[in-house]
């Protein structure tokens, strides 16, 4: 047997700007340390060409698994071959990516999206315009927006009137949102595809006045934070588990390493939640 | 091509006339041109010398008016056409690029091919050594421009007009960088180029060098036609008041005698620009003019400026008013009351795209502050002032500077040292490019300041100047002072004789 | 340079109010706003409210405030690509100040406003006395500024600012919305400083022949100095004014922030050659940027087209002003 | 300018091939290059090994390729800031070609290619023609660009290219990767256009005295019309192999890689001002970044620290070149 060496752990992110994949970071490292494993991360900045240039140079740093968050499903495929080839394990984390992955560890985006769209359309009484806050175009946003979508389809009496893109952060947000209930006078709900986004919204929202109800998906502690607050216009997020996705994910991929079988796909279950679910809740 | 006129007309213009915004430029303007002459384009700064000549250049169109080569009337959307039917121009303002080396300035915009269309250096470079053997001047070839002296980039500039093999050639003030000697070089081509039946048109502020190298003469004065003359059947002053309408009391202001010797206002007991250079020494009195003379690149405008701190020198002692004072750079010059008059207006002196105003008040806001803001009623004021004391030619003081004519930026920096508390000037070749009735205006100008208890540091390459204006004359050679001259040592014999000897002489 | 804006009182032969105006750098500029804001009323309901017109102030009045340092330092032959992080850091330290130690706003705020100033003496001191390219120490600066930003925070949001900060970013004085006095403060102190005091005189003459200035003997390092100081500062003030609008410090707030100013300083008609243009014509600028978004945004055009119509009128914008300076 | 670069034989009479290298605009990012390479073979396990040095190559040689066209640019004293849409709309355009019409490479790459090179020539034409800031001009085509390769794919990547066509980013000829191997014809191409033909000598000439080259009766416009068509084509040419290299054709693609390829000439001794500098050094300075990022994710440093370590080497960097230079 080779001298023991620790297991070395590879994590590529799409972005680090992002409470959501900060904590996920977070999670990596404590778990890594409790197995003693060691951890590099990297952060893509929404470039695959960078990502993929990050996944090279951590095949030549001789990792044993690469957990891998795309920024791009496709575009980091030839990553994911070279890191085959190289001999690791990979699992995708967050968002699938194409290639021969190991495994995928990732929320019902669709579910998400769904059910914090239907608790938005109970809140507003069935009926009124929403607009949706859109994000940057990658699988698990296109998912919520989606399955947002659907949810809302089902009430004739609600009427998406506006989909702007808040690029999922606070600043853009707020000015998309403030544009949005200017030319929207009879607005009742907002859909935010990430709780970053929200937070922008919900700013604006409050700035104006109206009574304009938001609902999101994420779970980040700010929008725990500001949904407690009494007659907060922020009505309910869909929480992800950031820290079981990567517990998982880590898991999976030393069951693939012992040799175990494992499934394609480990979808992690979202849960609603509302400002009385925010008092107990947190990632 | 059809040609009606006389067989030996190169050139001839008919009532060219240009306005600028704000300015009648030109009204129209007749000039006639023959093959093989020389001919002499006079006026005072401003009068529409250079403007006519970017015209015929097709710089400028003209908003009326006919232009003729050989005969034939063409005109000229740009200064390629010009070059195509044999118009070459050598322009006031330097059009070279400072980090291309002679040879590719020479050859800017054709460029000699080999079958591959890569760039035949060999033969450029071959071409353009004989240009320059044949000008009779050294110029390394390897080297960007911005690296050679000012006199030097001129003879590029030359040599690029001549490699174009022009019919006709407009030199506007090619000596006004130029020394004696190396003007002495230009008209000797010159006047080869003329027994080659190559017809020139001259432009100078120096009336001597038009009786040296000229056939006939055009005046300007105020954009119009103001006579014209053959060289053999005039003289200086008669061309003086054809330029100026009047005569001009162009001697210079009398010296004060005896010269004098107030306290010593700069003292630079030694002064090392380099590391291994040779080390100068000099000092400057209450109310005189010091000449630095010498031969062009003999270093006088490096010494200066290192002594102010605009340049780096490897070591210098500076005493001002007999006290020790570090001068690194040139805001420290001016605290310490020295100020500069640069050698090249546009490229140091200037900023063109500000008013006369601005330009003037620049460097002395602190006048005219009120309650920390400038008080624009009182900048206005000395600038309307002192713009009028040197004679600027502009439609007021709110022209920019770009739109005035090269002599005229020049007495708009001369104006902004004549509002300033400095009390010493360094007046680098302060009337290059000036007409002959504003130079006697600025020695004036220049000895009221000595009388006001200035000094002044001349330099200056023209000689009638140094002797006529210094009450001392350090003499360059080599980047040394090889002497001081005073009273009647101030000749030009004696200053040639030292500028031309070798620099460790002393 | 603008020989009108800087003359409050030209003694203009042909002068009248109109001339002047139009005479003046911020004039086309200002068409281009008439123009485009008449496009808007006519193409959406509700343009002209006050409330929309606040609106667009209001989101015009962060990227008009980074402008006013860009201004400066574009008027100087410079730029400064680093006032997008420095609104970031500025903002975090702030927000972390107040969060994590408790500091009352009046003592956070003038930390984060020092953060930028320090930012800027940092670039201006490598720009003027290093004499290095302003467009990559700034470009350094940029990843730097964000990078610190970062690790402070350790990419989180810091959340919880107190409501008399928040004050700052959403409240409203005489009827006005905070950031838009503090922009219009802004900008009434950089008129005076650009062209009223020696200061902004300097500013256009490093920009219209650094050379020249210098040996004339004005303190050209110092300007420089300056110039990028307050180009830190009003981007630390936007950072403030961000941080409080969306109450919390963001770490990865303003990128791209440096590009939209760069915009609003050339569309009010500054040469990016440094030496000419006006503080007006900027603002002018960033107001007309301002509308377009919000217009955009209005009638509902789909956030690709709006890159695209965003890019055209640019373009038109300074290909109209090009046209009408010859 | 770079002198050794331009006289072949020069009549350096201390000449030495020493001398020269160390004359050549290049010399100083070199040894930057050496240096930062020997603190990371230090500093890593595995940076030297073949599979380590092909993958810095292969990393740097998109934004290698990108800054061919860009020095060009910046020799002619203007900017390219549409680069990073470029790379985008190209790839998607070539992408979709092949995908949604089936072309086949050798077609669908040359229409990507062409794309960059109308993009380039309309910056050209702007620049040149209606006489336009670069920088502006560039930063609204940027928009443009990036807008139409957002519309054309809907905001989705396109997928399923054919194997050929990913073999231009990750094929292996001769040992080596395809991208290098483009990479290096880009540069050869570009050294002779720039060094050895007329061309080159007219964008350093426009750079150097704009005016002065007119007066010459050099075809400024045309020339600078060339500089910016060029810089779309290498624009697009990276845009083909990012495409080939992520297999895909992404609309987002290239966001901030105008600043790279920036900070690559700068690094490489290129004068932001125009007139000077050297291609060779342009491919030094991409190597530099890319052998720093590569480093500075072998060490492990994290990637909020990694943005600091980056601006402070591209400071210290340029610090160092301009010392030197006095
Ligand atoms: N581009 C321009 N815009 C506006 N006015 C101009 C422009 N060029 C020249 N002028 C004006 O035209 C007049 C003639 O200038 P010109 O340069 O032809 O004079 P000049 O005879 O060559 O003088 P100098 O001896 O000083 O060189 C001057 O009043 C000048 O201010
Ligand atoms: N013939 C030459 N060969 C090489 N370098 C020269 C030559 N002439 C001048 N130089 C450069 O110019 C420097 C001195 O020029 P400087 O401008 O100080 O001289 P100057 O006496 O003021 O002459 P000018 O009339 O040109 O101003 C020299 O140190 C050198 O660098
Ligand atoms: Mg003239
Ligand atoms: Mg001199």
């Amino acid at each position: 047997q080779a001298p023991k060496q620790p297991l070395r752990i590879g994590m590529t992110f799409q972005e680090l700007n992002n409470p959501y994949f900060v904590t996920m970071k977070q999670a990596l490292e404590e778990a890594a340390a409790s197995i003693g494993a060691t951890v590099v991360t990297t952060d893509a900045r929404h470039d695959v060409a960078k990502q993929i240039g990050d996944v090279e140079d951590m095949i030549q740093k001789k990792i044993d698994i690469l957990l891998l968050n795309p920024t791009d499903s496709t575009g980091v495929q030839s990553a994911v071959r070279s890191a085959k080839k190289a001999g690791l394990i990979v699992v995708a984390v967050d968002a699938n990516a194409q290639g021969p992955v190991d495994s995928f560890v990732g929320s019902k985006n669709t579910d998400a999206g769904r059910l914090a769209c239907e608790y938005l359309a109970k809140s507003i009484g069935e009926k009124g315009d929403v607009a949706i806050l859109d994000g940057i175009p990658v699988v698990p946003i296109l998912e919520r927006v989606k399955g947002c979508r659907e949810a809302l389809a089902k009430y004739p009496g609600i009427k998406v009137v506006s989909t702007q893109n808040g690029k999922q952060e606070r600043a853009t947000a707020l000015t998309v949102t403030e544009n949005i209930l200017q030319a929207n006078k009879d607005l009742k709900g907002i859909f935010s595809v990430n709780d970053g986004g929200s937070m922008g919204a919900l700013a604006a929202i409050e700035a104006s006045g109206k009574d304009v109800k938001l609902a999101s998906v994420d779970g980040a502690p700010e929008a725990i934070k500001a949904m407690q607050k009494p007659g907060s216009k922020f009505i309910a997020t869909t929480a992800q588990y950031p820290r079981d996705q990567i517990r998982l994910a880590i898991g999976i991929a030393l069951a693939k390493k012992w040799g175990a079988n494992v499934p394609a796909a480990v979808p992690v279950d979202v849960k609603l939640i509302d400002a009385e679910g925010a008092k107990t809740f947190s990632w | 091509m059809t040609s009606s006129s006389a067989p030996e007309e190169m050139l001839r213009l008919e009532g060219v006339s240009k306005r600028f915004p704000g300015v009648k430029a030109l009204s129209g303007i007749d000039l006639s041109i023959r093959k093989g002459e020389v001919h002499a384009l006079l006026g005072e700064n401003g009068a529409g010398k250079s403007t006519l000549m970017k015209i015929l250049g097709g710089i400028y169109q003209a908003d009326e008016g006919r232009i003729f080569i050989e005969g034939s009337e063409r005109s000229f959307a740009g200064y390629a056409d010009a070059i195509a039917a044999g118009i070459g121009i050598i322009f006031q303002e330097f059009s070279l690029v400072p980090y291309l080396n002679a040879v590719e300035n020479i050859f800017l915009g054709r460029y000699l091919t080999n079958r591959f269309g890569l760039m035949d250096r060999a033969a450029m470079k071959r071409s353009a050594q004989q240009l320059f053997d044949e000008l009779g001047v050294q110029i390394d070839l390897g080297v960007p421009i911005c690296r050679l002296s000012v006199a030097q980039q001129q003879f590029v500039e030359i040599g690029k007009a001549l490699s174009l093999d022009a019919k006709l050639l407009v030199l506007d003030e090619p000596t006004a960088t130029l020394t004696p000697n190396e003007a002495g070089h230009l008209f000797r081509i010159m006047r080869e180029l003329r027994a080659r039946g190559v017809a020139m048109i001259f432009i100078s502020h120096h009336l001597d060098e038009i009786f040296e190298v000229c056939d006939r003469i055009s005046v300007l004065r105020d954009g119009a036609n103001a006579g014209h003359a053959e060289v053999g059947a005039t003289d200086v002053d008669a061309l003086v008041e054809m330029m100026v309408g009047r005569r001009i009391e162009h001697s210079f202001p009398p010296k004060p005698q005896p010269a004098p010797r107030g306290r010593k206002v700069l003292e630079v007991p030694e002064i090392q620009l380099a590391k291994g250079g040779p080390v100068n020494s000099f000092e400057l009195h209450e109310g005189e003019i010091l000449g630095f003379a010498g031969l062009v690149g003999s270093g006088r405008t490096e010494l200066a400026l290192g002594m102010m701190g605009a340049d780096r020198a490897h070591r210098k002692t500076v005493l001002r008013n007999g006290r020790p004072v570090r001068l690194n750079d040139p805001t420290q010059a001016l605290a310490n009351g020295i100020g500069l008059l640069p050698e090249s207006r546009k490229v140091e002196g200037l900023i063109t795209d500000f008013t006369v105003r601005f330009n003037i008040s620049m460097n002395n806001l602190g006048r005219h502050r009120r309650a920390g803001l400038v008080s624009q009623k009182s900048e206005r004021q000395s600038a309307a002032e002192l713009s009028k004391r040197v004679g600027v030619k502009a439609p007021g003081i709110e022209t920019r500077v770009a739109t005035l004519s090269g002599g005229n930026q020049q007495k708009v920096v001369i104006a902004r040292w004549l509002g300033h508390a400095s009390e010493v000037l360094i007046f680098d070749e302060p009337t290059r490019g000036i007409d002959v009735g504003a130079k006697a205006e600025i020695y004036g100008l220049m000895r009221e300041l000595t009388q006001q208890g200035k000094a002044i540091i001349m330099i200056s390459s023209e000689l009638p100047e140094i002797v006529g204006m210094c009450d001392r004359v350090a003499v360059f050679s080599g980047g040394s002072i090889v002497a001081t001259l005073e009273g009647d040592a101030i000749n030009s014999g004696d200053i040639m004789r030292h500028a031309t000897s070798s620099g460790s002489l002393q | 340079m603008n020989a009108t804006a800087t003359h409050p009182t030209p003694p203009a032969p042909d002068g009248g109010l109109f001339t002047q105006l139009r005479r003046s750098t911020a004039f086309l500029p200002l068409v281009g706003l008439v123009a485009i804001s008449v496009f808007m009323i006519a193409a959406t309901d509700n343009f002209l409210s006050w409330g929309n017109l606040q609106n667009i102030a209001l989101q015009s009045s962060i990227n008009a405030i980074i402008a006013v340092g860009m201004t400066a330092a574009i008027l100087t032959g410079g730029i400064d690509l680093s006032v997008g992080a420095v609104v970031a850091l500025s903002g975090t330290l702030a927000s972390g100040m107040m969060v994590q130690f408790g500091l009352p706003p009046v003592l956070a705020v003038p930390l984060g406003l020092a953060v930028g100033v320090v930012i800027g003496l940092f670039n201006g001191y490598c720009v003027a006395y290093l004499r290095m390219p302003p467009i990559i120490v700034t470009l350094a600066t940029m990843g730097i500024a964000r990078g610190i930003a970062l690790i402070y925070t350790g990419g989180y949001p810091i959340d919880g600012l107190p409501d008399s900060f928040a004050f700052l970013g959403g409240g409203v004085l005489a009827g006005i919305k905070v950031p838009i006095l503090i922009m219009l403060a802004t900008y009434l102190v950089a008129y005076v400083l650009l062209n009223m005091a020696p200061f902004g005189r300097y500013v256009y003459a490093i920009g219209g022949n650094e050379e020249a200035t210098r040996l004339s003997g004005v303190r050209v390092s110092r300007y420089k100095l300056l110039v990028y100081a307050l180009s830190g500062f009003t981007a630390a003030v936007a950072g403030i004014v961000q941080a409080a609008r969306v109450t919390s410090g963001q770490p990865g707030v303003g990128v791209g922030f440096e590009l939209d100013a760069i915009a609003a300083v050339v569309m009010g008609g500054t040469s990016i050659a440094g030496g000419r243009g006006a503080i007006v014509g900027t603002l002018v600028g960033a107001l007309l940027l301002g509308v377009l978004n919000n217009g955009l945004n209005m009638i509902g055009v789909s956030p690709y087209l709006q890159l695209i119509i965003k890019g055209g009128i640019v373009l038109l914008a300074i290909f109209i002003s090009r046209e009408a300076k010859r």
